[in-house]
């Protein structure tokens, strides 16, 4: 089966060459169906991979790209049981987004440019995880920014939609620089990018080229490596561009913006998983990093009116998590939660997109409220996903959460604590929209009439909603009675750096200690913000209105914006001015400029030396004899 | 003979294009450039790979001073003749019909093409010389003739800047060419003197060729021609000093310095190499703020090459061929630039980039066409920038990782100036300006498309260019 | 001895007179004082013993180019009170200028004492022998002066004569 | 050689050539009349015919003598056409000052 | 010889014109003549020279040197024409201009001090007549004064340096004195002697100091006799520069290399310098052409060490000559048809009269040293020549000079394209002078791409 790999990409490939060369002159719903089939078709595949692959690793080569020296890079492609179940996420939860998106944008002009897009993101993505080299992983990376940067800006005549679009791109791109130092680093060190190759002689602690000893190399890889994860997968301090990229069609906010780009980071660290197991200090940047953006997203999540800027906090939130999983060393619990989480994330954002549709494009959740009669199906799906992003058993996210925080119980407890934190804030903000938008009178335009999705809308949603309830399961702990079916699924790709690292204590009273603590505290949350919203019917303060000084910040998303926008933006725009008008234009080219004026003036001078006066150059011509003669006379 | 083929098509068109009435010498140029094209990329398909110069010519040309007509091409020549006779085409192509261009203009281009040609395939040092002063004076009455505002400073200030450099390689090739046993330019005679000089003379030499070659490129802090004559220039001019002119600075460092004066490159380069590098984000950051679409161009024109200049000199074989593919890739995505550039001001009457927007909307194809260059510019991956930067990049890794991690801020700050330039020009609403665009033109699309396409094929097969060049590349690293 | 006596007497009477030729405010008296000069030199070369060129320097020089001198001084109506003066830091100039020239030449002429002239007995300076070496070792010079000369004619002739227009 | 007779020491003739020509120099510098400045060069031709002539005997050579001659006829031959070039002058400025002469210049 | 004979035939046949009155068929005979005198000239070229009467030598420098002058004669007279069609006198300006040739031939073929001396005279009588002919115009009165009132004095002090070579050596035979020179080097009298006579030459090769005549006597002579200073007048001097000084002086290089690489160097900075800010396009061409001889010295001052000087110094007279006869041409056309010469006069050529831009641009480009110009490998061999003896710190100088220079010659070119309201250059030009313009430019080009036509013959 593995030597169709190949074709798993393609198809979206081929999808949006026809759609892109074709354009207007293909009908719009052909563009949509045809932008899905190929999406299906990969889809098909990649199942038939995921379970046909049973732990091997396989590569497949296709063509080769280029080379110079000892550097040879070619596409082929690594399948094995990581790379399988991302297949699996993408074509799968991009086949249900692009569905959804025949209803969404079915009245859209430029709609078969959007297929066009999603496609070619859909291919990029699939090169990212299909990739057998980090050479191979930084074009799908790259690739998929930008989409990213397209899809954002798809309403390009929108100029706030356009910043967000460009802050996505750059934003993105500092972490790529990261990533591409990184992964010369590793050719340096390794001699090739290939992931067999680094990984084997990483393994054996080989580092034949490398001018840095030993470890310090591969800590320096993996934090390169590491900072590349930061901006694809919005951490601190590199998420701002997350949140602005809601600007784009919701569509693409689920796909891309919650179930599949944003991973990427984690995918890569899973992928580099016995490189960061060799690098302890890393790790620990890793999880600090992962748990302070969980909290820290999450809290800013608290007071956003936004219903896709909550959803887009809460998946910098939930990316946080998968990162304080990764840095703990329970890689496979952290790709566990890149699954469920592109279940009840994309669920999220398909049903915030329902809303928004069903509300003609209004996204304030201060003007919805009590929509639960009118979208039923949209209600409960994202009721469903609610629960499943607070970790109330047993929906998915309960498991995949849970195993990261007992992993992070284990390797530091405070860690543990601030993702308990997080995750009762998760629940608490989850619940406000929840309540906000389904619940309570309708404080909407009152003209507008809600009104259900489409079929074609809502049956992806009844899929990801039966997912996000289900999920779970492949992956119920040891300390439950299950099997942890994922968990062993994965092994062979992490069980060289689940070996590395510290044998962690693991006892099954105190992860159900654990567990019970979560939910408690998780439900508590829960009932609080029924209260609040619910039976108080305490509403967001509206704009312009003041707010205590705490929420304020919250609100103002703690002003990183502006601090940045103060700090490197205005700075970056007045050290340009500054280096052309003043630098460039004043000092360099004012000095050839002052070579010039200067020749020229001498020139001038020069020239009334010719008086005219015979007598002046007869004295010159005696001068000039006798101070030759003078200086030969010895 | 298909050397020297390649040098007199396009000198005798365009002499012969003086004869052609006029409004048949853009038909008549276009046709001569095409067939060097074609001839060309026969050379090209058939080219074997090997690190020997083929097709070589060794006309005993003025004896008395053992100065001979020596060309021949090897696999870095090949390349940069090919980009040459690829863009010439196009160039022409691109010339307006309403801006007045005589067929002198098109001689002018043509001839310079054939100096172009002349310079990648010159095998000694004096012809060499030669062919790069040649390529000085039709490109100077380009700018002069045709040039916008001010020109008449701008491009006296840029011909003597130039010229500045070039005298002076001049004064080193002669003293390399009297250190040759039996006074001789061939380029391997130079080499062999080159090499035995003491590292004191080296240097003094190696200073002499940077400033040629560091000029022409150019290198910060020898680049303030550069915008100016960038802007100033009609879009052809434009479209010819950058897409291929400045790669002759690259070519000449490439072919005549690095394997000629190791000591001075071993000990020197790190010099150029830092001022390259400072150039990078020098120019980057300036590039932030320009609002004249060409100025932005040129500084980024400026950013690029720097990146190339440090990767060639790091001289190890990813920054050369890294260096190679970015010329054949720089010399498409600037022409592309400047080709846009001009159709916007053509359209619009201005270049400045906060008077334009929204052009998406009315010209999708342009804008299209625009941003799969700008996406080249900006190395994506599968476009042509990404793998030359990536070489390069990692070949000056190898030489200083800080360095590396320097130069390759061009990957934001290119990204920063691009896709500023791009959403305040194709992206947003309507501008006054932009409210009657219309959509590329035949012509104009038979300029683009290649462009585009090239975009990509540089991207997808860059291995079709990297391994003509690779046996050359590794016979000049070996320092045979 | 007596040569040095001569060489000195009449050495100072051509300095003198030369001077006279430069101080002397009428161009009239300038002339008349360098034909002094011209005579004190001719002295000079009777005492070298070449008494043709002694002949010829009073005859080509104080003959006939002086008096051509003279012609144009009166042509031109020139006098002392036509006579233009430099500043007198000029004249200054001049002095100090010659004086230095005089200097670094003589110093850098490094002559060795030994050297004499000796003039008795000599034949070279006789017509026969002048004649000899100028119809032989020099005719081809003699021949090209002619050239020289018929230019320097053409070309007087063509300044002074009046354009028939 | 007989010292009774022993002749004048060339380093005579050189001194006193040498400060005849500075002194034609020095007139050259000191007037502004053409003619007189005419003059004073005329006076460095004789001070350079008096040397050659010295040389001339001291080498015993008649060449010296006859180059002497030449001298001459150039002399002459140039005061020929410069006086005529100064009479053309003087037509058209009336001058024969040489500080007149300043129109071309820079 | 008969190149001798022949020059100063035709210059008396041409005064009997005047006489015979067959005024109409003097120029055709003139150029025949010229065309013959080329001939009996290149016929004499072989390589064992006879001397003649010790005086005269016609090896293959002279002859070389002399078959240039010819051409470029031959050429100046294409280009005067006209100009002395409209004199009075016009037997007599031509009869000069063949006698100032003559004077030319021998100042390149001379083997004898004496010969120098007089062909320096024949040559500068004649010329000081031809600057002042414009008999009406003080300024030509003053260019023509001025020359003949420095160039005699500097012919004092040559002289005065002939004398004391002659005190030294006893001898004025070029190959004696070598000899001599060659076994004494210390010699004072030699010492004064050499600088007197470089002084001498310098002067009429106007280098710096000794320079100051040259732009006002270019810039008051009347056109033609400008382009005839500039070429024949400046190859010829350089010519006998060269061959003095490479022959007798060179056992004694040591004592003028250091002062004639001076007067280098300042001869290039005033040339290039003063030229910047000049109004009229002669006067910058005065300074051009000083700024050149400049570079001509640099040759010299590497004489000592190699053989390639003598090369450099035919290929750059000859190749700066031939650029130089374009230009005035143009200019005199310019001139004859605005009445002015200031840049602002070629404004405008592009337009009316492409082709006098195109031979325009040419020259100006060979005078800057651009390739494929001649004037570029005039420089190049220069150089080379510098280099090869060991004057780099002079290149490096005459490098920067050379940058300089492009600055004003560009301004012409600048000014041409330059599209004015109106002008008044004519859109066609005499066929004489169209032919002249374009076998100069052709020559420019070719010399420039085969050099070696003129190389090998020295």
């Amino acid at each position: 089966m593995t030597q169709f790999a190949p074709l798993i990409p393609l198809c979206p490939l081929i999808g949006f060459l026809i759609l892109g060369l074709l354009n207007k002159r293909l009908p719009k719903k052909a563009a949509g169906i045809l932008a899905s089939v190929t999406v299906l078709v990969s889809f098909i595949f990649s199942l038939n991979i995921f379970l046909s692959i049973s732990g091997k690793s396989v590569v497949v080569p296709f063509l080769d790209w280029f080379s110079a020296g000892n550097l040879s890079v070619s596409f082929s492609f690594m399948l094995d049981p990581l790379s399988s179940l991302f297949l699996l996420i993408i074509t799968g939860v991009g086949f249900l987004i692009h569905i959804y998106s025949i209803g969404y944008m079915h009245d859209d002009e430029n709609s078969n440019i959007f297929f066009a897009y999603l496609n070619l993101f859909i291919f990029f993505m699939l090169l990212l995880v299909m990739g057998s080299s980090y050479l191979l992983m930084f074009v799908g990376w790259e690739g998929v920014g930008l989409c990213s940067y397209l899809l954002i800006g798809f309403w390009f005549k929108n100029n706030a939609y356009n910043n967000a679009a460009k802050k996505a791109f750059i934003v993105n791109r500092i972490g790529d620089l990261g990533f591409l130092l990184g992964m010369i680093l590793i050719f340096m060190t390794f001699g090739s990018t290939n992931y067999t190759a680094v990984f084997s002689q990483a393994q054996q602690g080989y580092y034949p080229e490398t001018s840095f000893t030993g470890n310090s190399v591969v800590t320096i890889i993996t934090l390169l490596l590491f900072i590349g994860a930061i901006g694809k997968s919005a951490q601190i301090p590199l998420y701002t561009w997350l949140p602005d990229a809601m600007a784009g069609p919701t569509p693409v906010s689920a796909l891309i913006h919650a179930a599949t780009m944003v991973t990427a980071g984690i995918y890569m660290i899973a992928r580099s998983s016995i490189l960061y197991s060799l690098a302890p200090i890393t790790m620990f940047v890793v999880a600090l990093t992962g748990v302070v953006t969980a909290l820290f997203a999450a809290s800013i999540a608290l007071a956003q009116n936004d219903i896709k800027k909550v959803l887009a906090y809460s998946t910098v939130s939930q990316l946080g998590y998968m990162f304080l999983g990764l840095g703990v060393g329970a890689f496979s619990s952290s790709v566990f939660h890149v699954l469920t989480h592109a279940f009840f994330k994309a669920l999220l954002f398909l049903g915030a997109g329902s809303v928004i549709h069903g509300l003609s494009g209004e996204q304030d959740i201060r003007n919805m409220g009590g929509l639960r009669k009118k979208m039923p199906v949209t209600a409960i799906t994202f009721l469903l996903a609610s629960l499943a992003i607070a970790g109330i058993p047993p929906f998915a996210g309960f498991f995949s959460k849970d195993e990261i925080l007992s992993a992070a119980y284990n390797y530091n407890k405070f860690f543990w604590l601030l993702g308990l934190i997080g995750s009762s804030m998760t629940a608490f903000y989850m619940f406000r929209l929840y309540f906000l938008v389904f619940h309570g009178e309708y404080r909407g335009k009152p003209d507008l009439h809600a009104h259900e999705s489409p079929k074609v809308m809502t049956i992806p949603l009844i899929i990801l909603a039966v997912l996000s309830t289900i999920g779970g399961f492949i992956g119920i702990p040891e300390s439950l009675g299950g099997k942890s079916l994922i968990a062993g699924f994965l092994n062979p790709v992490f069980a060289y750096a689940q070996h590395n690292l510290l044998e962690m204590p693991s006892g099954s009273i105190s992860e159900l200690m654990l567990m019970a603590i979560t939910v408690v505290v998780v439900i508590a949350s829960i009932v609080y913000a029924r209260n609040k919203y619910v039976v108080h019917k305490d509403l967001p303060v509206a704009e312009g209105l003041k707010m205590a000084r705490i929420p304020t910040i919250i609100y103002h998303k703690y002003y990183v914006d502006e601090i940045y926008d103060i700090l490197i933006t205005k700075p970056l725009d007045r050290i340009s001015e500054f280096l052309e008008r003043v630098f460039d234009l004043k000092i360099i080219d004012g000095m050839v400029g002052a070579a010039g004026k200067l020749i020229q003036w001498v020139g001038g001078k020069l020239r009334l030396l010719q008086t005219g006066n015979v007598d002046f150059y007869l004295f010159a011509m005696v001068i000039g004899i006798v101070l030759m003669l003078f200086f030969k006379m010895r | 003979m298909i050397t020297l083929l390649l040098i007199l098509i396009p000198l005798f068109s365009s002499l012969l294009i003086l004869s052609v009435p006029a409004r048949f010498a853009k038909i008549f140029a276009f046709a001569a450039s095409f067939i060097s094209f074609a001839v060309t990329l026969a050379v090209f398909i058939s080219f074997p790979v090997s690190a020997d110069y083929q097709y070589l010519i060794d006309y005993n040309w003025i004896p008395s001073l053992g100065i001979h007509f020596k060309v021949g091409i090897d696999g870095i020549s090949i390349l940069m003749v090919l980009l040459t006779t690829f863009l010439t085409p196009l160039i022409i192509l691109s010339a307006r019909n309403e801006d007045n261009h005589t067929p002198v203009f098109y001689a002018l281009i043509l001839f310079m093409e054939m100096a172009l040609t002349g310079v990648f395939v010159s095998l000694d040092g004096f012809l060499f010389y030669i062919f790069w002063e040649l390529a000085l004076i039709p490109i100077y009455f380009i700018c002069l003739l045709w040039g916008g505002v001010n020109r008449v400073n701008i491009t006296i200030k840029f011909f003597i800047y130039t010229l500045t450099g070039s005298l002076f390689m001049l004064v080193a090739l002669i003293i390399l060419y009297l250190h040759t046993p039996n006074h001789t330019f061939d380029i391997n005679d130079l080499y062999h003197a080159g090499r035995s000089l003491d590292s004191r003379m080296q240097g003094i030499l190696f200073l002499f060729f940077i400033l040629a070659f560091g000029i022409k490129m150019p290198i910060f802090p020898l680049h303030t021609w550069q915008p100016d004559t960038y802007t100033t220039a009609p879009a052809q001019g434009s479209m010819l000093l950058s897409g291929i002119m400045l790669k002759m600075g690259i070519y000449g460092a490439i072919r005549w310095l690095l394997p000629m004066l190791p000591e001075a490159v071993h000990e020197y380069s790190v010099y150029v190499m830092w001022f390259a590098i400072a150039g990078v984000v020098y120019a980057s950051v300036i590039a932030i703020t320009r609002s004249d679409m060409k100025r932005l161009i040129a500084y980024s024109s400026i950013a690029h090459v720097g990146l190339i200049a440090a990767g060639i000199f790091a001289f190890n074989i990813q920054g050369l061929q890294g260096g190679i593919v970015q010329m054949l890739s720089h010399g498409v995505n600037v022409c592309g630039l400047f080709f846009v550039a001009d159709i916007i001001q053509n359209r619009t009457k201005t270049r400045e980039i906060p008077l334009l927007g929204g052009i998406r909307s009315k010209a999708p194809m342009l804008a299209t066409a625009f941003l799969i260059i700008m996406l080249g510019a900006v190395a994506l991956p599968l476009t042509d920038g990404f793998v030359g930067e990536f070489l390069l990049i990692n070949g000056v890794f190898h030489f200083s990782p800080y360095m590396a991690a320097l130069g390759g801020l061009t990957i934001i700050l290119g990204a920063v100036y691009m896709f500023r330039a791009y959403q305040r020009t194709a992206l947003g609403e309507t501008s006054q300006a932009t409210d009657h665009f219309t959509d590329l033109t035949l012509t104009e699309k038979a300029v683009l498309i290649p462009l585009v396409i090239m975009v990509l094929f540089i991207g997808i097969f860059p291995q079709v260019f990297l391994n003509i060049s690779e046996p050359a590349v590794v016979k000049l690293l070996s320092g045979y | 001895m007596m040569q040095k006596y001569l060489f000195i007497i009449l050495g100072v009477f051509a300095v003198l007179s030369a001077l006279m030729v430069v101080f002397e405010k009428n161009p009239v008296h300038s002339v008349l004082y360098l034909v002094l000069a011209f005579f004190s030199v001719a002295g000079e070369f009777v005492l070298l013993n070449a008494q043709f060129i002694a002949i010829v320097n009073i005859i080509v020089y104080a003959g006939a180019i002086m008096v051509l001198f003279l012609f144009v001084i009166m042509l031109l109506n020139l006098n002392k009170e036509t006579e233009p003066h430099k500043a007198l830091w000029m004249k200054f100039g001049a002095v100090v200028t010659g004086g230095l020239l005089f200097l670094v030449m003589v110093s850098s002429l490094k002559v060795a004492d030994s050297m004499e002239v000796q003039s008795l007995h000599s034949g070279i300076g006789t017509i026969q022998q002048l004649g000899k070496v100028l119809f032989t070792q020099f005719l081809l010079p003699f021949e090209v002066s002619a050239v020289l000369f018929l230019a320097a004619m053409v070309g007087a002739v063509m300044l002074s004569k009046k354009d028939i227009k | 050689m007989d010292a009774i007779i022993k002749g004048v020491p060339l380093n005579w003739y050189i001194i006193l050539s040498a400060v005849l020509f500075c002194i034609g120099v020095m007139g050259v510098l000191f007037r502004r009349n053409a003619i007189i400045i005419f003059m004073c060069i005329e006076i460095m031709l004789t001070a350079v015919n008096l040397l050659t002539v010295a040389f001339s005997v001291y080498h015993n050579d008649s060449g010296g003598q006859v180059f002497v001659f030449f001298t001459m006829a150039v002399a002459a031959a140039e005061v020929a056409v410069g006086l005529s070039i100064l009479v053309v002058m003087y037509r058209n400025t009336r001058s024969t000052d040489i500080d007149v002469l300043n129109r071309l210049r820079g | 010889m008969n190149t001798l004979i022949i020059l100063s035939a035709l210059g008396i046949i041409t005064l009997f014109a005047e006489i015979f009155r067959f005024r109409k068929a003097l120029f055709p005979l003139i150029l025949l003549g010229l065309a013959g005198a080329f001939v009996a000239t290149s016929f004499e070229y072989c390589d064992h020279p006879q001397s003649i009467f010790n005086m005269m030598i016609f090896d293959k420098y002279a002859v070389v040197f002399s078959c240039s002058l010819i051409l470029i004669c031959f050429l100046w007279f294409m280009m005067a024409r006209n100009y002395f069609l409209q004199e009075t006198s016009v037997t007599d300006h031509f009869a000069l201009i063949l006698f100032a040739l003559a004077g030319a031939v021998v100042m390149v073929s001379y083997s004898n001090l004496v010969m120098l001396f007089l062909g320096i005279e024949i040559l500068s009588v004649s010329v000081y007549v031809l600057a002042a002919s414009d008999k009406a115009s003080v300024l030509s009165n003053e260019a023509g004064f001025k020359y003949f009132l420095m160039g005699s004095f500097a012919s004092g002090f040559l002289l005065f340096g002939i004398t004391l070579i002659y005190g030294a050596t006893g001898s004025f035979d070029l190959g004696t004195i070598e000899q001599f020179v060659a076994s004494n080097p210390s010699s004072g009298l030699v010492t004064v002697g050499v600088l007197l006579m470089l002084t001498g030459l310098a002067f009429k090769s106007s280098l710096a100091p000794f320079h100051f005549w040259a732009p006002d006597v270019y810039d008051g002579a009347p056109t033609t006799v400008t382009a005839f200073m500039a070429t024949v007048v400046k190859t010829a001097a350089f010519g006998a520069f060269f061959r003095l000084f490479s022959t007798s002086f060179a056992g004694v290089s040591g004592q003028w290399t250091t002062v004639l690489w001076w007067f280098a160097v300042l001869t290039m900075f005033a040339g290039n310098l003063s030229a910047l800010r000049q109004f009229s396009v002669k006067r910058m061409l005065a300074y051009s052409s000083i700024a050149h001889a400049g570079y001509i010295a640099i040759a010299i001052v590497s004489v000592s060490t190699n053989g390639t000087s003598a090369q450099a110094i035919l290929y750059y007279t000859l190749t700066y000559s031939i650029a130089t006869i374009t230009a005035f041409t143009v200019l005199y056309i310019v001139e004859r048809n605005t009445g002015r010469n200031d840049f602002g006069a070629f404004e405008g050529m592009a337009k009316n009269n492409p082709f006098l831009a195109l031979v325009t641009t040419v020259a100006m480009l060979s005078l800057a040293g651009i390739p494929p110009t001649a004037g570029f490998f005039g420089k190049y061999y220069i150089f080379l020549t510098a280099l090869n003896s060991h004057n780099a710190s002079l290149v490096v100088i005459a490098v920067v000079a050379a940058l300089i220079g492009v600055y004003y010659y560009f301004r012409v070119i600048i000014s041409m394209y330059f599209k004015p309201e109106k002008s008044d250059i004519p859109a066609s030009i005499g066929s004489l002078h169209q032919i002249v313009l374009f076998i100069t430019t052709l020559l420019t080009l070719l010399l420039g791409i085969f050099p070696d036509w003129v190389l090998r013959w020295i």
